[in-house]
């Protein structure tokens, strides 16, 4: 469920007294998004399901997971060596 | 001499109306005025039933497509040249050298005039540029709200070259699949136009009639099993359909497939799947896996040709089914999809 | 995302499959919550990336597949009405209710828009102003806020064309029935990542520590998946019934309170039936009488109609690890994604159809 | 265990819905259930882009209509003979014999199976009475209120006889006209299913391929110059277009014109003329004087030839106008109509 | 009918042109009241059966000919509304206002229907509750009654969307005008038959006697046309200014009572603008104000927009007897049924159109 | 203008209490008219005109017209012997 992709946001709608909108890149593809739930600005990644974005995304967050995915490999490595 | 007020004078319709299809002097006008000097050619200019064409001892292929695009009008092309294309387009897929065309012309009451012209015109181009000619043709016009502005049939008639023997059939174990470009840009780009769909995207309609790959490819390579145009229902279907006709199983390499990252984009947007979308100027050949990098280059060096790319292999197995290596190794079936691929939410 | 393409590395999904194989000392049935995951799972043929021990059982996370077929009539008999609009999301266009589906009513003459956003629906009922808009409102917690969001502007742009036939569900309370079924096999929870997004962590929290089973919160790619796996076999192993974050990127411990603020203020707890599931108490959401204009349900005094019980999907019995799709004696055979005969057929994301779609 | 609830199986769709134009497993299902079939044939059965087809030297003809009638069923036909039969025309008006055929579908989601079934069956029905196979097609389908239920193109080929050569170029001074029967019926039927012009009438669509006539007309009597069935526009456009084509007038007899009572009740009634009304089952043959008896012979010995008529004859005048001498000996130019015809009140 | 084709047959016709070369001794302007007349002798070419002393004048009996531009602008504007279902004679299709015609307005999405009887327009307007119908009410003495008809019924019916854009003329105050011009060639009338099936014969005494003419009533099959100007050349010789009924069989003395009763009740007489002949006092009908509901000028409050005169037509002086069509120095090149630049060119009741379409 | 045509009655239609209506046959082509202005019963001729019959055909009078027209070539015959 809830199909939802990361977005670059490129320019905050300030038209609209309404809804806070943003413009949002996803790889090239450009579309209107609903941004008031989220604190970004642009430059931002967001994660937007059917419209409207549900949250930011956090990039370190994403480096610590990397990180640490970097120490599992680490870790099977060393396995690997004390198992041969 | 006393004289009275009278109307101001219409020198001509500035729209389509009924009577542009009503068979009398409107639709006189209308050919003379915009159809026959945009496609002028011996054969229409015969103003006959029908055209008469000369053929010489051989095969012939024919073929027919109907254009309901909508809208008329996109980024890369127009209902127009996509007519023409993909009239053409199926046409090399058997092989041949394409030659002549008719067009029908179904018309929504209403339509501006300079919208049939723009189209007629690409139409026009797009004939000549595929070499071929519009020998015979039609035009109907409807009630508005009876069609979408405007549709368009095409059908076509080629020459087949002596000694090819191009059909799905042929398709065999141990050839490679090409495929000449980028897939999914045609049926993406139609997608962003829609309204409640839509999105901003620098994706360009694919169409061209790919004369020029096909004629380099077999002018250089002896032996090409299979021709193909990827069309409604995207790369799966037309594999699926290859597969079940030829009784073969065929895969695929995933990472092999070029598709263009915004096309990828959209389609993760949406939920569909690049596999499966719309193409106008793709093409797909099937052939021997030793002419496999030989007809790449060939390929490549033709102008429309120049992403085109190996992505898979025809293998002989029972099951005549489409799969692909994905990019972790494994295999995965590629069904047909079924009826239109809807976007997703979930 | 310059981290796009990172999660969907080969090398490093091989690495995980790897760290899986050696970390996993025990067998362990895991189940993937969301319809989404199920997906990927099946796109990308994960589960042949796993060691044997490990079984995935799909959950019940794709609100196209549990939405009964009650409400699915009521869709259907809405989008016959001459002066309504009904608008929904693409994946519900095909899902079958008691006789008919969403596009065999379009193609009988029902008004039946397809949208990306429930705010497009707006628009739709401001451009149609002498038509009644209904937006068929299905989702989890997810998508709930938002279409509490399009009754907040609604309201705001004074729209009075404009209505909901909602189908929500909330996903804990479908945990704790599937868990709770003596015969469960269950033994680990993948999280749907972008429920969470909304959620924040606190309520699995509570329910790792209730039904003592660990729970990892996973997203959708490739590497995502495997790296909720990993860390819930950890778990596993470890005897830890916690929650690990394994989505930190774009789940937070409180989650998004903005949306869960608006979601309260319009919806309210009730019982709903779940397609494949039966009743659940307190497992979804409905509007709050408050805003009861805005219910197609009261609106247009809608009844559930009795449907018939002829035939029979095990998709329920999937849910809970017992069965497989393939084991069904209708897969493939009479439930095809053509004509399914069960929600789990239906969406691409159903359990049965992501079994058909993507089978070896 | 516990068997939870689930829909009743939908066996098939009982409409056309957007998917069977998608070009996935419901197109194929189409195609392999309803399409093939019908119009079974090897070439069809290639399933390939196009058809391959032999031919021998020579000269072929093309020709192309689309069909958009409504109501789609009509006292006389429906718009799948219609299809076949004005195309089997249109090559027969080139002195060919007619072989192969394609056939475009424009659908809208919605259309009733039964409907569809109905039309295609008539299609195979007369492309079997007219001797030509359909060995080349395509389906599209649009949504709800962009086409009216059903439109079809088809397009011809047919190989040119020897020895013949029959264009509009060719009528000359001292040739007669000769009309296959009598005129306007299936103008005036098509009318009177109109909501508020509507009226009651036995008159039924001529709807009909000429093959008998031709056949007969071509293999007894060896000049032939113009062969046109008056379609749109009725006699007057198409003996027009004639005259102005071959630079040669052309002269009518009031009194030899063969109309039904019930198509000239019909005209007065609403102020037509049946000089201007569509035929389908008519052929207008235009050959040298001394032909004359004969050939009216042949073609009223064919099945669909009964109330042929010798109705005027080509004059060497360079106005290159169509008159016609009225009961009381006057001529009258009869002029191309303008646009449709109107219905009158004054 | 079994009189039907006597009234055709070419050897009667043949006997009457003798006839008439018999009893024509000087030469005479003989003018056929109505378009339809007008339409039958071109058809027939009957001019060429008459002796060279015989000229016939095409008089200004075309009701689409006659109606001025402003009206055929306001049925445009009409047409151009999105909630007006303009319903109209297929003759009144192809009119041009001052920049459009009907057929242009269709094209670009106005919703103009075709009728052959006014009653079907209070079909649809039934059929249309949440539309305007109106009809766009064109005619002489004949079809006037039929509008008040559909008046009446529209009442009884309780039709309340229903309205009439009328434009309605009346022959004699145009005989009255063309005659009394000092340059008018006129020496005879042939009065159209069908509006003397409703008028009756009265009125053509009057005139006949005042305007010092013949008058015979005349029908419009071959036969009835040369017997009425059979009998009207035998008035012309012997100097009988009376009126002669040529046409019996279809006009009574007294006429149709109950359509003038109704014509009477819901229309009254006011001077109106005939298209190429000028504003000719109480020449014409217009809605009572007592049924004004039914008075589309009034319930759209429409406005004569301002017409440019930048183009003329010179079709009143052909109706005088003054110029032949062909004179016209328009006629056939920048006029032609195609473009009309005049009303007489637009109908095929006009005179230039019927000189067009059966020219020799 | 005033295009009317000769058409007979067929059958009244009595199922409306509105406007007295018939079936009227024209040579073979049958059109609803209303003929509520004309005293006409079936197998009579009335003159339709936009769907309204305007006036019954009076056959005696076209009998009548037609000995009229006799007269006229009988005298013409005549005049013709004299002048001949
Ligand atoms: S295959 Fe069909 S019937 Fe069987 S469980 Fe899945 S959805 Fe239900
Ligand atoms: S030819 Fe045209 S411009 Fe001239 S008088 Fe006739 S209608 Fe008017
Ligand atoms: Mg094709
Ligand atoms: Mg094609
Ligand atoms: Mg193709
Ligand atoms: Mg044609
Ligand atoms: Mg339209
Ligand atoms: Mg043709
Ligand atoms: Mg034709
Ligand atoms: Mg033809
Ligand atoms: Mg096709
Ligand atoms: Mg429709």
């Amino acid at each position: 469920m809830c199909l939802a992709i990361p977005g670059r946001i490129i320019k905050k709608d300030t038209s609209t007294d309404g809804l806070t909108m943003a413009k949002v890149d996803f790889g090239g593809v450009i579309k209107d998004i609903c941004i008031q739930w989220v604190d970004a600005s642009p430059g931002d990644y967001v994660l937007a399901h059917a419209g409207v974005a549900i949250t930011k995304v956090d990039e370190n967050e994403a480096l610590l997971t990397l990180q640490d995915f970097e120490k599992i490999g680490e870790y099977l490595d060393n396995m690997g060596k004390n198992e041969i | 001499m006393k004289y009275t007020q009278c109307s101001l004078p219409k020198s001509k319709y500035d729209r389509i109306i009924l009577g542009h299809g009503g068979g009398g002097k409107l639709t006189q006008s209308l050919l003379s005025d915009l159809f026959f000097p945009a496609f002028a050619n011996p054969f229409l200019n015969q103003q006959h039933d029908g055209a008469i064409l000369p053929v010489h001892d051989g095969r012939l292929a024919y073929t027919t497509d109907s254009f309901v695009v909508d809208p008329l009008f996109f980024p890369g092309g127009n209902i127009g040249d996509l007519a023409i294309n993909g009239t053409v387009n199926d046409l090399l897929c058997c092989g041949v050298i394409p030659h002549y065309l008719s067009a029908g012309f179904i018309i929504e009451e209403g339509l501006p005039f300079d919208i049939l012209k723009k189209i007629i015109s690409s139409m026009a181009k797009a004939a000549q540029e595929a070499n071929v000619v519009i020998v015979t043709g039609d035009t109907k016009v409807v009630e508005r709200g009876k069609c979408d502005k405007i549709f368009i049939n095409t059908s076509g008639i080629g020459v087949v070259r002596p000694d090819t023997q191009i059909s799905p059939l042929n398709a065999q174990p141990g050839d490679v699949i090409i495929v000449s470009g980028q897939i999914g840009a045609h049926g993406i780009c139609i997608l962003s136009t829609r309204d409640n769909l839509g999105f901003e995207t620098t994706v360009k309609s694919d169409t061209a009639s790919l004369v020029d790959i096909v004629e380099n490819l077999l002018s250089g390579v002896p032996e090409v099993h299979v021709i193909r145009d990827p069309t409604r229902g995207g790369l799966s279907s037309t594999l699926n359909e290859i597969a079940s006709t030829a009784h073969v199983s065929i895969e695929l390499e995933e990472e092999q497939i070029p598709v263009s990252e915004a096309v990828c984009s959209a389609c993760e947007l949406l939920g569909l799947d690049p596999l499966y979308i719309a193409n106008e100027g793709i093409m797909l050949f099937i052939l021997p896996g030793k002419y496999a990098e030989e007809a790449l280059q060939l390929i490549r060096n033709s102008p429309h040709g120049k992403n085109a790319a190996i992505i898979g292999r025809v293998i002989g197995d029972e099951k005549a089914e489409l799969s692909m290596k994905t990019s972790f190794g494994r295999k995965r079936i590629i069904d047909m999809v079924s009826g239109e691929q809807l976007p997703r939410i979930c | 995302m310059k981290y796009d393409k990172v999660f969907r590395n080969p090398d490093k999904v091989r690495q995980l499959s790897m760290a899986i194989n050696r970390v996993c000392k025990h067998s362990w049935h895991i189940m993937e919550i969301c319809g989404g995951q199920t997906h990927a799972l099946a796109k990308y043929k994960i589960e042949e990336l796993l060691p044997d021990k490990i079984r995935m059982i799909h959950g019940p996370g794709c609100p196209v597949c549990v939405t009964p077929v009650g409400i699915i009539d009521m869709a259907l008999s809405l989008a016959r009405r001459e002066n309504v609009i009904l608008v929904s999301f693409g994946d519900m266009m095909r899902v079958p209710g008691s006789k008919d589906d969403l596009l065999t009513v379009r193609a009988e003459g029902g008004d039946i828009r397809m949208v990306y956003s429930p705010l497009d629906a707006l628009t739709i009922a401001q451009n149609n102003p002498n038509k009644e808009v209904v937006f068929f409102a299905i989702g989890f917690e997810t998508t709930a806020p938002i279409h509490a969001l399009t009754i907040e502007e609604s309201y705001r742009r004074k729209i009075t064309n404009f209505s909901l036939l909602t189908s929500l569900f909330l996903v804990p309370p479908a945990i704790y029935s599937l868990m709770r079924d003596k015969d469960c096999q269950l033994d680990g929870i993948l999280a749907a990542g972008h429920v969470c997004s909304i959620t924040g962590i606190e309520e699995y929290k509570n329910l790792a520590l209730s039904l003592k089973v660990p729970v990892a919160i996973t997203g959708f790619e490739p590497f995502d998946l495997l790296y909720g796996i990993y860390k819930c076999v950890l778990l596993l192993e470890n005897k830890q019934y916690i929650v690990e974050n394994a989505y930190s990127r774009a789940v937070t411990f409180e989650g998004n309170v903005k949306a869960r603020q608006l979601m309260r203020k319009y919806f309210s707890l009730t019982n709903v039936e779940w397609r494949g599931l039966g009743t659940l108490p307190l497992s979804g959401l409905c509007i709050r009488d408050k805003y009861e204009q805005y219910d197609a349900i009261k609106r247009f005094q809608l009844k559930t109609s009795h449907v018939k019980k002829e035939r029979f999907c095990v998709s329920g019995e999937i849910m809970k690890g017992k069965m497989l799709p393939d084991t069904c004696i209708h897969f493939g055979k009479r439930c095809t994604p053509e004509h399914p005969l069960g929600a789990a057929m239906v969406s691409s994301e159903g359990v049965c159809s992501a079994f058909y779609r993507y089978k070896v």
